[in-house]
């Protein structure tokens, strides 16, 4: 048993009378990455935050080289454990090398602060994972993807015996997603072990040995990730097979474009954009981070003002200022970063839900609560999102739920647009089926849906047309029923080459 | 309300409690409360706000006190409390307010002109009747404090045509610190500053830090208000010339004895004595007792005062 | 679940209306006037201007800003109004005065509104700003005197009572009609932030700033009415004070800021935006005004009101924190140990 | 990029400088000696206890947290540490006198920290209550009269001088040896909060707590610690008020709570935590200090201050930002149009 260099057993959790995890195990050797799967909410994150010592667990043991763990962060630390938090858990205050390198100095006891150390280790870490990026920014100023690579940076700073990566792919492009696989791989030599969450099951099969899968906080499937395929893998997660095919569905009724923008183009972001939008119609713009794609959709949603060009609503030429704007001309938008772009996260679900839409509620400017939360009850047996009562904060649902409320949000607006940036990044297999369903289903009503995403999968699960963005153009488009994903990441990583 | 002969409840109001000066005049109270059996007995609140003290005084009414005897932070604002407290029949006796309406007698250790005469002369002495000279109050709104200046103002300008004033009053927020920042300005603006003034117990001792500081002992005459234990160290080294006050626990007794009177319906008159020093022979001018109670304070007789 | 006493206690409104409560007893014992009609109308009557106040201030918090300027506003509405009237022997009803004190103070506000949702200024850096710039601008270009012939309006409504109660002593206490200006402002406050979308907006705002714009809301323009509304009520609290004091004081009111505020978050509002209610506020406001005006009566040397103060204000945000973390952990024990 | 003088121009702290020099520029023209050394040293000598308070409120405002109880800490110490050695007539050197006067200070800090960082509650809310606590403690419990017969030693002190020049009106202008506290302070704070990794600790806390916690810092620990060391200093600024006073005034100090936290804000820390330096304060103390005492000297009448103080850390503030923004579109502007 001395080989294990983590063992957790009969790890019981609850919040309240939610029991979110029961009886679970699960254990490392030496250079073995293990996949931890599971629907949003079954229970990932907590069992992980157990592990670090943020989250004191109910019952059960925590052992890392043999000896049991204190329920400490920093017992956690000094035991050789690193975390990459789902949220990420970075200072935005604090430069990009000291927010790489403060784990080290803080687990090691350093007393003194060496500005210059850090720096160059900083430097190295940064030239390991193979990325570029400025060692003197305030972190607050990066994009997502930058953040999640400070993450990523600042765990494999501090020489760890195991590494906890809590969906560390979510917002990172292909290529940096293969250097990460390539420095997993590396360290796996070095005899670093690994917990990898991720709902991507190609990233699961490319990268892991082993799989556990929880579900409702049991542990339902554990195994070498050999005996496992991706129909099996889905089927303990979820408890039902999920068919991974394109979603069929009845060819649009001709209607007038709802949408056009014509040689659309801003500064340094995006240039040259044409294209309709029609009314039962599903379309996806694929590209990298960077590609202009997130500039392109903020645009449409008014939040950011095009240099030239034009865009034309059911044939009136229109200018949005602000978001309002364009949500009184029937846009929704649905950000990309949930946690720091969509959701008030101290507030009940309720309030989440139907903040957008309150003029339903409304007359004459006087609100009803029974409506309000009426409708959020539907929205949330609708979207099946897993929460206790409706009066719950926000922030205790897990992170795939917490779309689902992002998402309900703008449904109960009845948008005639529905523009969604990254619609299922962190949600499990399962429900993203079920949001893909409920997006054809709304599609086929007469809503015009565009979907920003670089899940190529997703991207021809769902949609009508697919265009791809490369640089800030849109390079090409093609049909959904006709196109296959090696078409597709071609044209996207042909151009990410060049 | 009171049957005669019983023991009246009489509390002093002051501006502030626990500094020097009306800890002095709490002395007087308590000694009065000794010599006749009279529950009296002071409060003041923990800043010098006008608000507190109506708060105070209201709270004092709903206690149902027989009087009260008030040193107000600001005279208006306790006009509509006080008028409230006479029409219960609580008698109401001020100091430091001669303006005040709505009192039963106001009690004034002297005539503010006549004292902010006096202290312009000391100074004009001091200066050898000519140069340039500033003057401090404590608030720009203290009535008491501009009395005294402006009386002293206008004597220097008929008596005194060698004397200058620099700028016009300065507020020293009855802050030590302040009063120093203040000379060290006016020092720097007006090199030839010869006199200062001071009307707050704190204004005196801030300019001769300043002064000391610059190096002027002796050079800059300054004079004002304010207590020995407050200025002692600095009318011992000479940077203060001279301070004057009127005794404090003098003034708390004579309060209340005027209260005492009025509760037991004898009247107050002009040339009447008091029986307290300073008192013994007062003039009335409607409503306001005036004594003539100022004592001055130099070097030399600084050790008969302990307060 | 949590028990009925526990789950008062672990709110801080709870825990100091009990406080209150306790206290009050606590004086009625060494007061035995202490519980009377009249000592009720006494407080009402001197938690007048800071629940005024409080209410401006919990809506600003609420929204995730904080504010000390709403004095100076208040002082500086007060003054202008007074001086305008007496300057040009204007008489207009008193509904009109308490009209052009808000009005001053909305125009105050929107000066605040426009550098912290316009500009997106920090709010207490803005305050703190502009209570200087306010009060300053009162002393140096409105004046330094007293006012104390202020229109006939204004004495003749504040000698108007709205209860007149007398007390064992034979004294009447009387609550004054402008008492009536806390209500309607509370009950406006209440209404608007429960009852409209507003109000909703401002939560949202407070709750997270970003999301609240990306759902369309204009954020820019919410906070601008935020401070105009709060100026507006700052001024109702500045014409409220010379109706109690029948005179215009340009020194009054300011000084008075931390203490209103301390009432605000005593009533559960949180620096940090997203909470707050009316009548938490209201509670809040009570306790405070009966702290510091009640202990005399008790007989408790006037420093001591600090040092209550103080210690309830710790009291009412700790012991709620306290008490749930025990609670907790009572929970987990209690539950079985097999699952 | 941002050319040079934008970019000192999107700093706070750059705009308060810049800010400053205009305005001594206007004094010097109203008035000639106002550049002078004599001017320098007092001021350095008038910001002396502000500064020593501001780089206590800079620590707790970089690690996220606002402190208004410093004042009643200083003036607590202040009184309390003249009243023992008056007591007991003991006279120890001026080192130790200071030594007592951050030992009680850092006591009163633990009693924040403890609250703050043990029970979590807000800070805010804690220093409110502790301000209230503490002043009313001193004066209830230490006494109400000043003390003028302050030790010998601290006399002395108070005599001994830096720097003494003679201006031109052959005034003696000297700058007390206390200057050395501020530069000592300055100095220290500046090294542990760049030097050490509990300074880094500081500010990572100020950025995110959860982060902190999460990356093993012993949040709670930083916090305490944070409390008693700006405590201490809190009572190192009282004992220095003392030496320039030369007397203990239990009242003093109480009432600049807001005026040091705006010298601190102008100096560029942020209320939300995390950012704020040494540097910064000091500039944002001078600015401050300059305006409130060298009005005077220009004739402006002293309610103008307020009016300009208010102006200054409105636009200290705000320059920044819209410069910030129109530099960011003229930036985008000059990219070519094409992506
Ligand atoms: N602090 C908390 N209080 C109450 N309930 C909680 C808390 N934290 C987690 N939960 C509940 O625990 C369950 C498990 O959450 P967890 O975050 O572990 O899910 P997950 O598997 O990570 O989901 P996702 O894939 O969506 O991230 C959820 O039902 C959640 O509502
Ligand atoms: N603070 C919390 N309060 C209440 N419930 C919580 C809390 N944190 C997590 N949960 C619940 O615990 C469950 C597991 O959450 P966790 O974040 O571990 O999910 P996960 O496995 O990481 O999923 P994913 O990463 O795919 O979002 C969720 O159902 C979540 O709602
Ligand atoms: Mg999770
Ligand atoms: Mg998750």
């Amino acid at each position: 048993m001395s080989s294990l260099t983590l063992e957790m057993r009969n790890i019981r959790k609850a919040y309240g009378p939610v029991r979110v995890l029961e009886d679970v195990g699960l254990s490392l050797v030496p250079g073995e990455v293990r996949c931890l799967a599971g629907e949003n909410g079954s229970g990932k994150s907590t069992l992980i935050k157990i592990l670090s010592g943020v989250v004191e667990a109910d019952a059960g043991e925590v052992r890392m080289g043999g000896k049991p763990l204190a329920s400490h962060p920093d017992a956690a630390i000094a035991a050789g454990l690193s975390v990459i938090y789902q949220d990420f858990s970075l200072f935005p205050n604090l430069t990009v090398s000291e927010n790489i390198t403060f784990l080290r100095s803080v687990a090691s006891g350093e007393k003194l602060f060496h500005p210059f150390t850090r720096r160059k280790l900083a430097g190295e870490v940064i030239r390991r994972i193979g990325v570029n990026l400025n060692l003197d920014q305030p972190v607050e100023l990066l994009p997502v993807a930058s953040k999640q690579l400070v993450a990523i940076a600042r765990a494999l700073a501090n020489d760890a015996r195991v590494i906890v990566m809590d969906e560390p792919t979510t917002a990172l492009t292909r290529s940096e997603v293969a250097s990460l696989v390539r420095i997993i791989r590396a360290l796996k030599q070095s005899g670093v072990a690994f917990i990898f969450v991720s709902h991507k099951m190609e990233e699961v099969f490319e990268i892991c040995d082993s799989v556990t899968v929880l579900r409702d906080g049991r542990v339902v499937a554990e195994g070498p990730a050999s005996v496992f395929d991706h129909n099996r893998l889905v089927e303990s997660m979820t408890g039902r097979t999920i068919e991974g095919q394109r979603l069929h569905r009845e060819a649009a009724p001709q209607a007038p474009a709802f949408l056009s923008v014509r040689n659309l183009a801003r500064r340094g972001e995006y240039a040259a954009i044409d294209f309709d939008l029609f009314p039962g119609e599903i379309v996806s713009i694929v590209g990298l981070l960077g590609s202009g794609r997130t500039e392109l959709a903020l645009t449409l949603a008014g939040g950011l003002t095009p240099d030239s060009g034009e865009t034309i609503i059911e044939g009136k030429p229109v200018r949005f200022a602000t978001i309002q704007d364009a949500m009184e001309a029937g846009i929704a938008y649905l950000p990309e970063d949930r946690l720091t772009e969509g959701l008030f996260l101290s507030q009940p679900i309720r309030e989440n839900i139907v903040v957008s839409s309150l003029t339903k509620d409304a007359k004459a400017g006087w609100l009803s609560r029974i409506g309000m939360t009426t409708r959020a009850r539907h929205a949330v047996q609708n979207l099946r999102i897993k929460a206790p009562r409706v009066d719950a904060p926000v922030a205790t649902l897990s992170g795939g739920n917490q779309q689902r409320v992002a998402l309900a949000r703008w449904m109960e607006r009845n948008p005639r647009l529905m523009i969604l940036n990254g619609p299922t990044v962190g949600v499990d297999v399962g429900s993203k089926r079920e949001i893909h369903e409920l997006l054809v289903g709304l599609s086929r009503a007469g809503m015009a849906v565009l979907v920003v995403t670089d899940d190529i999968g997703e991207a021809i699960t769902l949609s009508d047309r697919i265009s791809v963005m490369v640089r800030g153009s849109i390079t090409a488009t093609f049909d959904g029923e006709n196109v296959d994903e090696e078409t597709l990441s071609a044209e996207v990583i042909r151009e990410d080459v060049r | 309300t009171n049957a005669q002969g019983a023991k009246h409840t009489i509390v002093t109001v002051v501006k502030l409690s626990g500094i020097a000066w009306f800890n002095r005049m709490e002395e007087g109270v308590k000694q009065y409360a000794k010599e006749t059996g009279n529950n009296a007995t002071q409060v003041g609140p923990a800043t010098a706000d006008a608000a507190l003290q109506v708060q105070m005084i209201e709270d004092l009414i709903a206690r149902g006190v027989n009087a009260v005897t008030v040193v107000p932070n600001s005279p208006e604002a306790l006009e509509p409390v006080l008028q409230k407290a006479l029409s219960r029949n609580i008698v109401v006796v001020g100091h430091e307010a001669s303006s005040l309406k709505n009192v039963t007698y106001d009690v004034e250790a002297f005539n503010n002109a006549a004292y902010g005469e006096h202290l312009m002369e000391a100074m004009a002495k001091g200066m050898g009747g000519k140069g340039e000279y500033a003057v401090f109050v404590g608030h720009l709104t203290a009535k008491t404090h501009n009395e005294w200046v402006d009386a002293a103002m206008t004597l220097q300008k008929s008596k005194y045509p060698d004397m200058k004033l620099v700028t016009s009053k300065i507020e020293s927020n009855e802050n030590q610190q302040t009063a120093y920042q203040k000379t060290k300005e006016l020092l720097r603006t007006y090199p030839n500053l010869k006199g200062i003034q001071g009307s707050a117990g704190e204004d005196v001792v801030g300019a001769a830090l300043a002064v000391e500081e610059a190096g002027l002992t002796g050079k800059v005459t300054i004079v004002g208000t304010s207590l020995v234990s407050v200025s002692g160290p600095y009318l011992e080294s000479g940077e203060i010339s001279m301070i004057s006050f009127w005794d404090p626990a003098k003034a708390g007794i004579v309060m209340n004895k005027v209260a005492a009177m009025a509760l037991e319906g004898k009247k107050v008159e002009d040339g009447m004595d008091l029986g307290v020093e300073g008192y013994n022979k007062v003039k009335l001018d409607g409503k306001v007792i005036y004594g003539q109670a100022w004592v001055d304070v130099t070097k030399d007789n600084m050790k008969d005062y302990n307060f | 679940m949590t028990s009925g006493p526990m789950r008062v206690l672990s709110s801080p409104q709870g825990v100091v209306t009990i406080t209150a409560f306790a206290f009050a007893l606590i004086l009625a014992l060494s007061n035995p006037t202490f519980f009377s009609t009249a000592t009720l109308v006494d407080l009402a009557r001197n938690s007048l201007v800071t629940g005024i106040f409080a209410i401006g201030v919990v809506m600003v918090l609420a929204s995730g800003g904080i504010d000390v300027s709403f004095t100076a506003i208040g002082a500086f509405a007060m003054y202008a109004t007074i001086k305008l009237l007496t300057a040009y022997g204007i008489n207009i009803p008193i509904a009109g005065i308490f009209g052009i004190g808000a009005l001053i103070g909305a125009a105050l506000g929107l000066i605040n509104g426009l550098l912290v949702g316009g500009l997106g200024l920090p709010t207490l850096i803005v305050t703190l700003g502009t209570l200087s710039l306010f009060r300053g601008a009162l002393l140096t270009f409105l004046g330094t005197v007293y006012i104390t012939t202020v229109p006939r309006e204004i004495i003749t409504f504040s000698r108007t009572v709205l209860v007149r109660v007398e007390n064992a002593a034979g004294q009447i206490v009387s609550l004054p009609f402008s008492y009536l200006v806390l209500v309607g402002v509370a009950l406006l406050a209440a209404i608007l932030m429960n009852g409209t979308m507003f109000g909703r907006k401002i939560y949202a705002i407070g709750g997270s700033e970003e999301a609240a714009t990306r759902i369309g809301i204009n954020v820019r323009r919410v906070k601008v009415m935020i401070y105009v509304i709060s100026g507006a009520i700052a001024g109702l609290a500045g014409i409220t004070q010379v109706t109690l004091a029948r005179m215009a004081n340009p020194f009054d009111l300011v000084g008075m800021e931390l203490n209103v505020i301390a009432a605000v978050v005593l009533g559960g509002a949180r620096i940090t935006g997203g909470h707050g209610t009316i009548a938490g506020t209201l509670i809040g406001v009570f306790v405070i005004t009966m702290i510091n005006t009640s202990l005399l009566m008790a007989g408790v040397p006037s420093y001591w009101q600090k040092v209550v103060v103080g210690i309830l204000i710790v009291l009412g945000t700790g012991l709620p924190i306290a008490i749930d973390r025990y609670v907790r952990h009572r929970e987990r024990l209690a539950r079985p140990l097999s699952a």
